[in-house]
């Protein structure tokens, strides 16, 4: 197990927005947290990144205690994070966006791939980016900014990538490519762990899903069982 | 006949990045209308020029065929324009009964009064307790706002643009957030509150839309798309392109 | 002396080798109360620290000497202090309670003319004998403002603006720019230094006049506008900080006017600017210390306080210190002064004070001093001193200045050329 | 169902009885010294009570209240040295109005900022006039500032006349009047204006969509603490029968009721009433033995923004609440 | 040169040697404003702090040391601050951080009245930067065109650091969004601390080079302090380049003032400000309030 979050409250002053949540993701994974709006998927994923404080429970990634740990030290062990209003550095262009990421560099790191992602590297599956590194993050449009925090978390180099949304908002064109990138990296061996609106999107991608019901894990099982029962399925997704 | 809210040319840009551009808009009295679109349409900033936030680029907004195209909330709000917000806008550190009582002294026009005590003002703090009633909060209303769910206090939210009486209410996604549970009892309340009066509504959630709309608005990227029955934006095309979706992606 | 009722005796002054300005012993018993009032706290408490040493050297002086025979008893003197935080009101509540609470026989005070202002109306109301040797401004001994318990020792404005214009009337130099700071105080002098420049010297110009604001940073905008006017000589009255500014960046900027003021005598400051920057700079003052023309008392006092300095520890043993010059030696006979009259009157009765020190003639240290009985203000010759180069040793075996040009010439004022008429009002107070 | 015991009626009037007592007894007990340290007190405590309307209920940060406090004592002096004859109530009142308009004339200034920005303008404000009050001098004499002016008895024609020279008979003037401001600012939270000005402080944007013209009540707010800071100031210049720039238009006269609000504690009624009870005994004791009073302020700044946030109010509510806890426990 | 068009060259230089002066002063106030959001009402006092560091160092060793260890050691100490005091408070708004940065600049003050005594203290410019510098009818102090280019040189230092390494690049993308700079994996807290510690540096630099300008006293943090906050205002809360162009629009209105306007010169700044705050509320090239 690769992450397991175990009884996790978090309150928002004095909200309980997440409640004895337990979920796991394996190594090699895609997991998807899927539930209607303001359920609390994610403050889930924004808890297992310090951005959030939970007041009880424990998150143990590949054994570290990360519980309450700051959000540099989250992403120091190898988590990445693509939050879902994207939140892009508008006053930076698109190159230091990217830099900003920037992680892992050298070959120095335990990481178990070859392949470390660069500025060059995202050049290569976003050749937009290339041309407009000088531009400001400001004047992208919602995709463009969409597909600049994917390749800013790469810039990383995460073993376990936290993705709130990746396709919210975006063309369906681009919402393609974007499923396509995950799928690869996640072949690449990223571990995933989703949250996504888009059920048809979220179906092709994860493996296992979680579905969450007010601030609570509703429902676990495989993709395919989900899709085989749809009552639970209308239940928490409407669909 | 013209509407009760009626938008000309209307357009609207963020340092030159449009939003919205030459909305034409009308609701008549009595209608139930809803806008729906995508993110970044412009429902919100549509309603934020609407209620006085931002003034226009060009264009103009007529309320009860007056020019409002410059004025501020708080005129809109006496001429009888109420709004709930879509990141819930109350005030937090204070209880319900404080929140609905404020609303409730602006419908009574009292504004500048330093000579009574507001404890002891019955006739207001009656109609609070009515308002409290309706948007069944009166359990709570002496409990700090902070600590209710996130649907009650989405409910007070509503209650705040119910007490001040307006004739035209906008609800910018009312249920956004809420458990479905909590949705189906908001979306029945704003279906009693509003027996009557007219009301625009954005909001995502295609059920609520569909039980609640007389008509609807689709926005797509700043411009209208479509406009009518639910039965008849249901099944055009250009619509379902932009917005509903095709079943797959 | 002749004519002088009472004159300052030298040779009485005790040894004062076991006298530490930090370490002030206060007398036990019954004993002659003196409220000290002055700024102690904040960022202008340096006024509070300055004349500490002069207030507690006169009170162990006369202490050792056994004290001061008053109501039969003899009784030495013990100060109290009273933090005036440069607040009329606060200066008002201390003065309060060293009156009523520690029955304080004297007050003794204060820099800020409308400090001392409070403190004389407190003074007054409970009828308490006040010594006010540090502010200037005319107004407070008028018609309006004066009150029977208050005496001033120190030269109002329009004593030292009479006697600066008649030397200036002396001197070849016609053309003169005034640079003061923009308040009353500076206005107020300002104003009287035309009025009796024009008066002593009609045929003097005021080529240029400037008023900056307190607390000036920088004055090379002024500097170029005055150096344009072209004057022989700057009138200035400002004080610390802006006068060693003004000093400071005018010099650095290659100004070399004389600057005429009465402010500008910070050691310090004065090293800063050295030999040639204060070569042609005219002070103005009652207490003069340079070669001529000074008193036996004042120059044993100069050596003894010099000789004690070296002995003195932190804050005391700064340059500021070396010797009691200038105001530090004009409140030091003003204090004598006032212990003297305490003494002849041979009571702590106000009225009796009062009594005494009206129409006083007493030599001082520095020269002879009456005390008008009409407004209460001390009239004297004044003295105006130019810094030239050092042409002998003052002191045995030790020269006056070092680094800078001292005062070494120095001119009397005589005072019938330097006194300002009784105010209208107070004309017939006393007949 | 519990039957809940009611105290008697009279028993209300107990703790204001006693405190009522105190305060007429107090100068006959305490003499002069103390007295006119009570006054002090009672001067800055409306003073700082008149600033946390601002900081606390309407949630603006002022940096330059001494400009109404000033122009009230201004104001009051002005009008004794000036217009003779002028009765004493009549002279107070003027101080008051000064104070409010100046607050007129500047709040559509204020209106345009929020947060850091107005509390720099107001700092700059503050610095305006006093300097304005240097450099005026043919009106204001400067520095040397507007003193000596005749204090007017205070007389009802035909009844009494009773000069307002001797302490003790101030001290019943001002604690009259300054008891009459706190009890109308406090009295000012309970209506429904004060009901607008806290949800200005928490939710201006939703004030305006209730129908309320923000800058038009915002504009009332400061006008009435203007007012109050202006009587404040008023009695401050009966009180000394001297005002100076130094002494009211100061930045120090800014930041004193600032740091007596946040000592006191801020949010709550008693606050600034208490900071400035707090800070009065420091200042005595500061500089009765010592000359560190600026260094007693800093500490004591620093020590309750770190480990008392809530103030000294919220300290002695914590304290009740620990020691009623145990109690119930038993 | 006809005279009028040399008085208006001095001036003119006057008021840009003035003007930068004060920039270098407001810089870290400024800075610290616009990315942290801490209005830092000690600023003042640690950069009087730092002049009297200046003064004695430049007495133990010379102006060139002092110059380089006064403002570490002040650095050092603001740091200090940032990370036991502004960290903890920073939270609960902006009310505290003003009342302890007050008290902290109450401290202070008398922490150098403790060490250096209420006096006076004068400090001469090194040789090399005293003296007049002839440019044909032209003869300046040395020591002010020192702080002209010394002050353009900070300004540029700081353009590089913000805009051309790592450190600036994540500082300005903290002022945009602090949370998201710590998922990425950087230390915010520490950026934070390190870039208080930048803004109380730039405070001790201003403090060393005032030091042969003005006298230093213990009044020196109240006479120069409440400009810099002039000019962080007029220039737009928190925009560098607005404080710098703030800084020599003041410097030269009050050269030219006190030339053309004199007895309005000390009101003017006050009238400059009124007037671009009442078309501007933000200030010169401010975004936020
Ligand atoms: N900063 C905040 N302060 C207070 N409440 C918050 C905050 N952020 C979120 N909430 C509330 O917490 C609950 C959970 O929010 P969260 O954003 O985690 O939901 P979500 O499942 O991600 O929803 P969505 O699908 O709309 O993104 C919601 O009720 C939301 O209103
Ligand atoms: N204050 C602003 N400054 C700049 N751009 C803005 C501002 N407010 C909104 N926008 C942009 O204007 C566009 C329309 O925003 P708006 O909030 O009206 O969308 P919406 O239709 O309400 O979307 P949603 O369904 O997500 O609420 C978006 O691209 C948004 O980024
Ligand atoms: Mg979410
Ligand atoms: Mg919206």
């Amino acid at each position: 197990m690769m992450l397991a979050v175990k009884n996790l409250n978090t309150f928002y002053e004095l909200s309980h927005v997440i409640q004895d949540l337990s979920l796991s993701v394996d190594q090699g994974e895609i997991a998807a947290l899927l539930g209607r709006n303001g359920m609390g998927k994610s403050t889930t994923l924004k808890s297992i990144m310090g951005l959030a404080r939970p007041s009880s429970g424990q998150i143990l990634y590949q054994g570290i205690d990360l519980t309450g740990k700051p959000p540099h030290r989250v992403a120091q062990a190898g988590i990445g994070y693509i939050p879902e209003d994207r939140r892009i550095f508008a006053n930076l262009t698109v190159r230091e966006n990217l830099q900003m990421g920037a992680k892992n560099q050298g070959n120095t790191g335990s990481g178990n791939r070859q392949n470390k992602w660069t500025i060059d590297r995202i050049f290569d599956i976003f050749p937009w980016m290339k041309e407009r590194s000088a531009q400001n993050g400001r004047f992208l449009s919602g995709g463009e900014q969409q597909m600049l925090a994917i390749g800013r978390a790469l810039m990383g180099n995460p073993d376990l990538l936290l993705v709130d949304e990746p396709t919210e908002g975006l063309a369906p064109l681009i919402v393609r490519q974007v499923r396509d990138v995950l799928r690869d990296i996640n072949q690449a061996g990223m571990t995933l762990l989703l949250v996504e609106h888009n059920y048809s999107v979220a179906a092709s991608l994860a493996d296992r899903v979680y579905l969450m019901g007010k601030a609570r894990i509703g429902y676990e099982g495989t993709m395919a069982e989900l899709e085989a029962n749809p009552k639970i399925k209308a239940d928490y997704l409407e669909v | 006949m013209t509407g009760i809210l009626e938008t000309r040319d209307l357009c609207h840009d963020f340092n030159g990045l449009k939003v919205l551009t030459h909305i034409q808009f009308s609701v008549q009295p009595g209608e139930r209308h809803a806008i729906i679109g995508p993110n970044g349409a412009g429902k919100t900033t549509f309603f934020n020029l609407v209620t006085g936030v931002y003034t226009p680029a060009s264009g103009r907004i007529l309320f009860k065929d007056v020019d409002v195209t410059k004025a501020k909330p708080y005129r809109l709000t006496r001429m009888g324009l109420g709004r709930s917000f879509q990141i819930t806008s109350i005030f937090q550190r204070q209880t319900p009964f404080q929140n609905i009582r404020l609303a409730i002294l602006s419908k009574n026009r009292i504004r500048f009064n330093l000579f009574v005590r507001v404890d002891r003002m019955n006739a207001i703090n009656e109609q609070t307790n009515e308002i409290l009633q309706e948007i069944q909060l009166a359990d709570e209303a002496h409990l700090p706002t902070s600590t209710l769910s996130y649907g009650k206090q989405r409910s007070l939210d509503l209650g705040m643009a119910l007490a001040t009486a307006p004739d035209l209410l906008l609800f910018d996604e009312p249920t956004a957030g809420m458990s479905r549970d909590e949705s189906h009892s908001a979306v029945e309340l704003i279906r009693k509150l509003t027996e009557g009066k007219t009301m625009v509504i954005v909001e995502h959630d295609m059920d609520v839309v569909f039980s609640l709309a007389d008509r609807i608005t689709v926005l797509h990227r700043g411009e209208i798309l479509a406009t009518g029955t639910p039965y008849e934006i249901q099944e055009n095309d250009a619509v379902k392109k932009a917005y509903l979706g095709e079943s797959e992606v | 002396a002749p004519g002088a009722d009472s004159s300052f005796d030298p040779a009485a002054m005790s040894d004062m080798s076991d006298f530490d300005p930090n370490n002030f012993q206060q007398p036990e018993g019954d004993t002659i109360k003196l409220g000290y009032l002055q700024i102690m706290s904040g960022a202008a408490a340096g006024n509070g620290e300055l004349f500490w040493p002069v207030v507690t050297w006169v009170a162990h002086d006369i202490n050792k000497r056994g004290g001061i025979m008053v109501d039969g008893k003899k009784k030495k003197i013990e100060i109290l202090k009273g933090d005036t935080q440069g607040k009329p009101a606060a200066a008002r509540k201390e003065t309060e309670r060293l009156c009523l609470e520690e029955n304080v026989d004297l007050l003794w005070g204060t820099s800020g003319s409308h400090t001392a202002k409070a403190i004389a109306d407190v003074a007054e109301e409970y009828k308490v004998p006040f010594l006010n040797c540090l502010s200037l401004s005319d107004e407070l001994m008028n018609e309006k403002n004066f009150n029977r318990y208050t005496f001033r020792t120190l030269s109002n404005t329009t004593q030292w603006n009479m006697a600066l214009s008649y030397y200036f009337s002396k001197r070849p130099e016609t053309k003169f720019s005034i640079l003061c700071q923009d308040y009353m105080y500076g206005h107020a002098m300002a104003d009287a230094f035309k009025k009796y420049l024009n008066k002593y010297k009609p045929e003097a110009e005021i080529v240029s006049e400037d008023y900056h604001k307190l607390w000036l940073k920088d004055f090379a905008p002024y500097m170029t506008k005055i150096m344009a006017a072209n004057p022989d000589i700057l009138y200035t009255a400002d004080w610390l900080p802006d006068g060693d500014n003004l000093i400071n960046q005018a010099r650095s900027m290659g100004v070399n006017l004389p600057i005429a003021n009465i402010y500008i005598t910070n050691p310090d400051t004065l090293a800063s600017v050295g030999v040639e920057g204060t070569r042609n700079m005219i002070f103005c003052y009652s207490w003069m210390s340079g070669d001529t023309p000074q008193t036996k008392a004042q120059k044993k006092l100069m050596k003894e306080w010099h000789e004690q300095w070296k002995t003195w520890e932190a804050p005391y043993d700064s340059l500021l210190y070396i010797w009691p010059d200038f105001v530090v030696g004009q409140t030091i006979s003003d204090t004598y002064w006032l212990f003297d009259v305490i003494q002849r009157t041979g009571t702590l009765d106000p009225e009796k004070i009062i009594k005494v020190w009206e129409d006083d003639v007493y030599k001082a240290i520095q020269g002879v001093r009456t005390m008008r009985a009409a407004d209460h203000q001390a009239v004297f010759d004044m003295y105006v001193g130019e810094a030239t180069y050092p042409t002998r040793e003052v002191y045995e075996g030790a020269p006056y200045s070092e680094g800078y040009a001292g005062v070494h010439k120095v001119i009397k004022i005589p005072q019938k050329y330097c006194t300002p008429p009784v105010p209208e009002g107070l004309k017939d107070r006393v007949e | 169902m519990i039957a809940r015991i009611t105290p008697p009626a009279w028993t209300r009037w107990v703790l204001p009885g006693i405190a009522a007592a105190i305060l007429l007894g107090y100068p006959l007990v305490f003499g002069t010294v103390y007295t006119n340290i009570f006054i002090h007190f009672a001067i800055f405590a409306v003073f700082a009570a008149s600033l946390n309307m601002l900081v606390s209920y309407t949630g603006l940060l002022s940096f330059g209240h001494a400009l109404f406090f000033g122009g009230g004592a201004y104001a009051t002096a002005l009008a004794l040295e000036n217009i003779p004859g002028m009765g004493l109530f009549p002279a107070i009142f003027t101080g008051g109005l000064a104070g409010a308009a100046f607050a007129l004339i500047v709040s559509p200034l204020l209106n345009r900022v929020r947060d850091t920005a107005f509390a720099l303008l107001t700092l700059a404000l503050g610095q305006l006039a006093y300097m304005a009050c240097i450099k005026l001098r043919d009106i204001t004499h400067g520095e040397d500032g507007v003193g000596g002016f005749p204090i007017p008895d205070l007389s009802i024609p035909g009844v009494v006349s009773v000069s307002m020279v001797p302490a003790q008979n101030f001290y019943y003037l001002a604690i009259v009047i300054l008891g009459i401001c706190l009890l109308l600012m406090w009295f000012l939270t309970k209506t429904p204006f004060g009901s607008i000005m806290i949800g200005i402080r928490d939710n201006p944007q939703r004030v305006d969509f209730l129908g309320f013209n923000i800058p038009l009540t915002k504009c009332l707010i400061f006008t009435l603490s203007g007012f109050f800071a202006g009587i404040a100031g008023s009695v401050y210049a009966l009180f000394n029968n001297l005002v100076t720039p130094d002494g009211v238009f100061h930045i120090m006269t800014s930041f004193t009721p600032i740091m007596m609000v946040y000592v006191g504690g801020i949010g709550t009624f008693a606050g600034p009433i208490a900071g400035s009870g707090l800070m009065t005994i420091i200042e005595e004791i500061a500089t009765r033995y010592t000359t560190q009073l600026v260094l007693f302020n800093g500490i004591l700044l620093v020590l309750v923004v770190m480990f008392f946030r809530t103030g000294f109010v919220g300290l002695y509510l914590l304290l009740k609440q620990k020691l009623f806890e145990k109690e119930s426990s038993r | 040169m006809d005279p009028m068009t040399f008085i208006c060259v001095t001036q003119f230089v006057h008021g840009l040697a003035y003007g930068l002066l004060l920039f270098l002063v407001a810089a870290g106030l400024s800075m610290i404003f616009g990315m942290m959001d801490i209005l830092n009402l000690a600023h003042a006092y640690i950069f009087m702090l730092a002049a009297y560091l200046g003064y004695t160092m430049t007495g133990l060793l010379n102006f060139w040391a002092a110059l380089l260890l006064a403002p570490i050691g002040v650095a050092l100490l603001g740091m200090l601050i940032e990370r036991f005091m502004l960290r903890k408070i920073h939270p609960l708004g902006h009310i505290p951080e003003l009342v302890l940065t007050i008290g902290i600049g109450l401290i202070l003050l008398e922490f150098v009245k403790w060490i250096w005594g209420t006096q006076s203290l004068m400090l001469q410019p090194p040789e090399i930067l005293s003296g007049l510098l002839s440019i044909g009818v032209f003869r300046y102090p040395v020591y002010r065109v020192f702080i002209i280019g010394f002050s353009i040189a900070v300004m540029i230092l700081m353009g590089l650091l913000f805009y051309k390494t790592r450190f600036g690049t994540i500082v300005r993308a903290a002022t945009a969004d602090a949370g998201m700079v710590g998922a990425l994996g950087i230390n915010v807290p520490l950026v934070y601390t390190l870039f208080f510690g930048f803004g109380t540096w730039l405070a001790g630099l201003a403090g060393v080079v005032v030091a042969p300008f003005l006298s230093v006293f213990p009044g020196l943090a109240d006479q120069i302090g409440f400009d810099a906050f002039v000019v962080v205002v007029l220039g737009g809360l928190g925009s560098m380049s607005g404080a710098f162009i703030a800084a020599i629009l003041i410097g030269l209105l009050n050269s030219f003032g006190i030339q053309f306007l004199p007895t309005l010169a000390p009101l003017l700044t006050f009238g400059l400000m009124a007037v671009v705050l009442s078309i501007k509320p933000t200030g010169l090239l401010g975004e936020r309030q």
